[in-house]
């Protein structure tokens, strides 16, 4: 594939993300580590010799937090006191762990949010001006 | 390959001989030099013997953003111009809030090196005049800003999401963390310097005379957890996270003057030695090895510990980083004061109160002393060397035999840890 | 009173075994993790006999103010892990443009502490994502917020005023300061490294070049001098200085990895050791005992010549930090190199190009091979440790004695100097 | 006078610029140190015993440079490559120098801006919302 040539980087992660619609991240070729943060040196065995790999996101809610009192850009987006977002750790099916926003849940009702529930990434949800991790209900 | 030695050893012995702290609150008017020179007269009008300022060889400044905070960089220049020190070496130290925490451990090494005999360390922080929305985005810029920040993930809700996974593990719930911040605010009341130097049964007092004297609908509390579960006195801020689990926004500063050893009865017949001390780096909580624990607080602590010779046990006061109420828990835990999740019950047993057997945050911690980030690594460290002292008036701990004491300073939600042991005489 | 011994020397000695750059430019893609893993690549495979990564111990990183340009603080364990060395205890350094001149000071003296026996020390900047105006408000914090930056002056700006100051002085003029920049173009055109891999010749041929390519009308240059001094090429920016004048925007880091001395031979036959190092603060151009000079410089060379037992005249080829031409010849006066006022006069003679007695900037400097601000301080020892290795390739100083080199960085307009003195083997 | 019970910092010398129109600084009461810029604590004797003083905003021009490339807050009123700004250091007639834009100058001829020319305090000019020290010839 020509995209396999990109850098491994946070640009090339958010090209792929908003462009392809894929979850890409790097797998370690010596040891088989995986990271879904396109790393340059795999961080267990400090090889060099790492390929892209793409995650199938799928994962599941490992823990999460409802959160009133935002940052600028997401109070600017309506969120706050009355409207919490809900943000949080996911597994995913390959083993490593990512930071994302979790959508489809409610941010005021958190005792309904169940650790454990199956998530997929909502490609479709993210904003390609600002992308970042995003994942629903599956 | 390389020859690493297992030793973990300073070339000589350091000792703390003073320790200073401007006030801890909102200051409208002081600029972070101001608050800086508070604290280092502080520490001057309460050396035992007195110094001559140009003894003073070196200086450290733990500061974590003062470019966001005050749009001054390059600070350590200033705070030495301020001080009258220009031109001694002065560097600023940023590892979030874990800046001072660090910028010890360079004090430390500074003079263990052989280079300097007399260091002062300090750290500072002008929060205040941001509101609070730019206060949570500047403190944002300690987690990673490509891979957390931009999934909403606050300073307060990175530690919320370790609040929920504790709670799902282990035996934690919402009363526990409501429980640390009621024990520290204790403390805290005996505390001159605290930000809130106030119980939060005070505050829940203030709250219902204000709403007899206004006319309004009066509280029914029949206890601080009452007052602490109304929505209206203490709003959600990352849940399981309410306002009364997160440290204060502070202005303040922080400074201890660290000496070799063999010079320290110079200036006091009552020094303090750094037994032990260590640092760690943490990845973001989504990379970390459990959602419950900080790893750089366990490697920091096992490191430290080793050099002192040792062991939790052996830890008979102790300054936590509490920026959130589970936090303190989690450090407890990560110290190896308590199994991990067995925190929480030896808060219910008030193992950790002021008159307990391992008492944390004895100050009021972060939560009810104020958390001016730079600045709180080094005031946890004011802390217990007034502590192995005996001069916490207060809230001295009541212990004739007290000798070892222990800091955390944990910077942004792991990424830092610093812990020192530090030996009275 | 306290008893302060005169000397300044290490408890043991430390030698550099290894450095690294990324490459220096504006690269759109790259973050400041990027370019640091770059640094370190680089570093590995040039490592004369490998090691293990696992055998570092700690880190340091140079870093101004990822804060403002990436929105980016704590970037200390993000290396760390970027670099697979988490948890070691890395820690960030901020001295402004001395950052990781200041941070390689720490490595020294935690290796000098007996804390740790292997250390890296690097730093990064990531500029080009701000506009001109962003990156101009960015450095000015550098300055003093209060009492500089509201009048308007800028980073370029007071080293203007200074350049002022220095030719109403001495015989100083517009042309001596262009003259630096030629030099250090010239050098920076053997540089494979360097941001302006080119030299000014070149860069003038390239506008005639393009003008008759577009049919412009194609400018009457007869020297580099008539190219420097045409408006349109070379713009003011703060008068006395011109683009041409100023170091550029850079993105870029760079590391080296120091050891304690008597383990350097497990890693090269080739190590450099630290002879000397003497870091000083400075107080704002209006309050510097001159306006010709920065004072921070002088203290700090003065502490690094006595304690490698060295003079002004035994240096023998020198990076100094020429974030601006006249802070070239400010540094090489302030270094006592030629007398005050006598820089000029020596540029004129030759005396600091590559084949004069006292190359100056044989990397090509700030100006030509870049200026990432944190990365700074490292990458001028990472050319003198080429250097004094024979190592330099097209720019390798013809001198097969020699033996001692040194840098000197800036923090800022001279709050900050750190001069470190390196000797072969 | 009431005045000089202010604490010695920045809000104090800017609320004496702009509010009561004096360039108000320190003097060491130990060792006579004057400096514009209110500091606690002397920086040559390391004394406390500090007193305000106030300084009559004349001086001499002792360095300049003339600014094309500025501040986004200067670019906001104005200045840039046509129109530059002139800032410089002062020396003010009781000894200590301070940074200062100088106004009445013309910043695209800095050949016939004179070093040792005297210069007045320019009260006046100085914006209240963003106080900075401006000074004109006198
Ligand atoms: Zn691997
Ligand atoms: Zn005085």
């Amino acid at each position: 594939m020509a995209t396999e040539t990109r850098p491994f980087n946070a640009t090339s992660f958010n090209a792929y993300l908003t462009e392809d619609k894929r979850l890409m991240g790097v797998r370690c070729r010596a040891c088989g580590m995986l990271s879904p943060e396109p790393r340059p040196l795999c961080r267990s065995c400090h090889s060099r010799d790492l390929e892209w790999h793409e995650f199938s996101g799928r994962g599941e809610l490992s823990t999460f937090t409802c959160i009133s009192i935002g940052p600028v850009y997401m109070v600017e987006q309506g969120f706050g006191r009355n409207n919490p977002y809900c943000s949080g750790i996911v597994t995913l099916e390959e083993g490593p762990r990512i930071s994302a926003r979790i959508l489809g849940v409610d941010g005021n009702n958190p005792q309904n949010i169940r650790t454990g529930m199956d998530l997929v990434l909502a490609l479709e949800e993210i904003d390609p001006e600002h992308p970042s991790l995003m994942f629903r209900p599956a | 390959m390389a020859t690493t030695s297992s030793r973990r050893q300073l070339g000589r012995s350091v000792s703390i001989v003073g320790a200073g702290m401007s006030g801890f609150g909102a200051f409208a008017d002081k600029d972070s030099r101001d608050l800086f020179v508070e604290a280092f007269q502080d520490l001057l009008d309460h050396l035992d013997q007195g110094m001559d300022i140009e003894d003073i060889e070196c200086a450290y400044v733990g500061n974590y953003s003062s470019d966001l905070f005050e749009h001054q960089g390059h600070t350590a220049p200033i705070i030495a111009d301020w001080l009258g020190m220009t031109p001694i070496p002065v560097t600023r130290i940023e590892n979030a809030c874990a800046s001072s925490g660090s910028a010890l451990r360079e004090g430390i090494m500074a003079i263990a090196s052989g280079m300097y005999d007399i260091v002062l360390v300090g750290g500072m922080e002008k929060m205040t005049n941001l509101p609070t929305e730019g206060v949570t985005d500047v403190l944002a810029t300690a987690a990673d800003a490509l891979y957390e920040v931009p999934t909403g993930l606050t300073f307060p809700g990175i530690f919320g999401a370790i609040a929920k996974a504790h709670m799902d593990r282990y035996e934690t719930n919402l009363d526990h963390l409501l429980k640390v911040a009621i024990k520290n605010h204790v403390n805290g009341s005996k505390n001159p310097k605290a930000q809130f130097n106030v119980t939060i049964r005070n505050l829940m007092e203030r709250r219902v005379t204000r709403a007899e004297q206004r006319g309004q609908p009066v509280p029914d509390y029949n206890s601080e957890m009452d007052f602490l579960n109304d929505p209206g006195a203490n709003p959600w801020i990352a849940w399981p996270l309410r306002l009364y689990d997160c440290a204060p926004i502070t202005d303040g500063a922080a400074c201890v003057l660290l000496v070799a050893s063999d010079i320290a009865h110079n200036f006091t017949d009552k020094p303090v030695t750094i037994a032990g001390t260590g640092q760690a780096s943490g990845r973001p909580l989504h990379d970390a090895d459990e959602l419950t624990s900080l790893s750089a607080a366990r490697t920091a602590a096992a490191r430290a510990y080793e050099m002192a010779g040792v062991t939790a046990d052996d830890i008979q006061v102790a300054e936590v980083h509490d920026c959130f109420t589970i936090a303190e828990i989690v450090a407890s835990e990560d110290l190896g004061f308590f199994e991990p999740g067995e925190g929480a019950r030896a808060l219910d047993e008030g193992r950790t109160a002021l008159d307990g057997d391992k008492p944390i945050n004895t100050s009021g911690g972060l939560k009810a002393k104020g958390h001016p980030v730079g600045a709180s690594g080094v005031a946890q460290v004011a802390e217990i060397f007034h502590q192995l002292r005996g001069e916490a008036g207060e809230r001295q701990v009541d212990n004739p035999d007290l000798e070892v004491g222990l800091t955390h300073n944990v910077g942004g939600t792991g990424g830092t840890c610093v812990v020192n042991i530090l030996r009275k005489g």
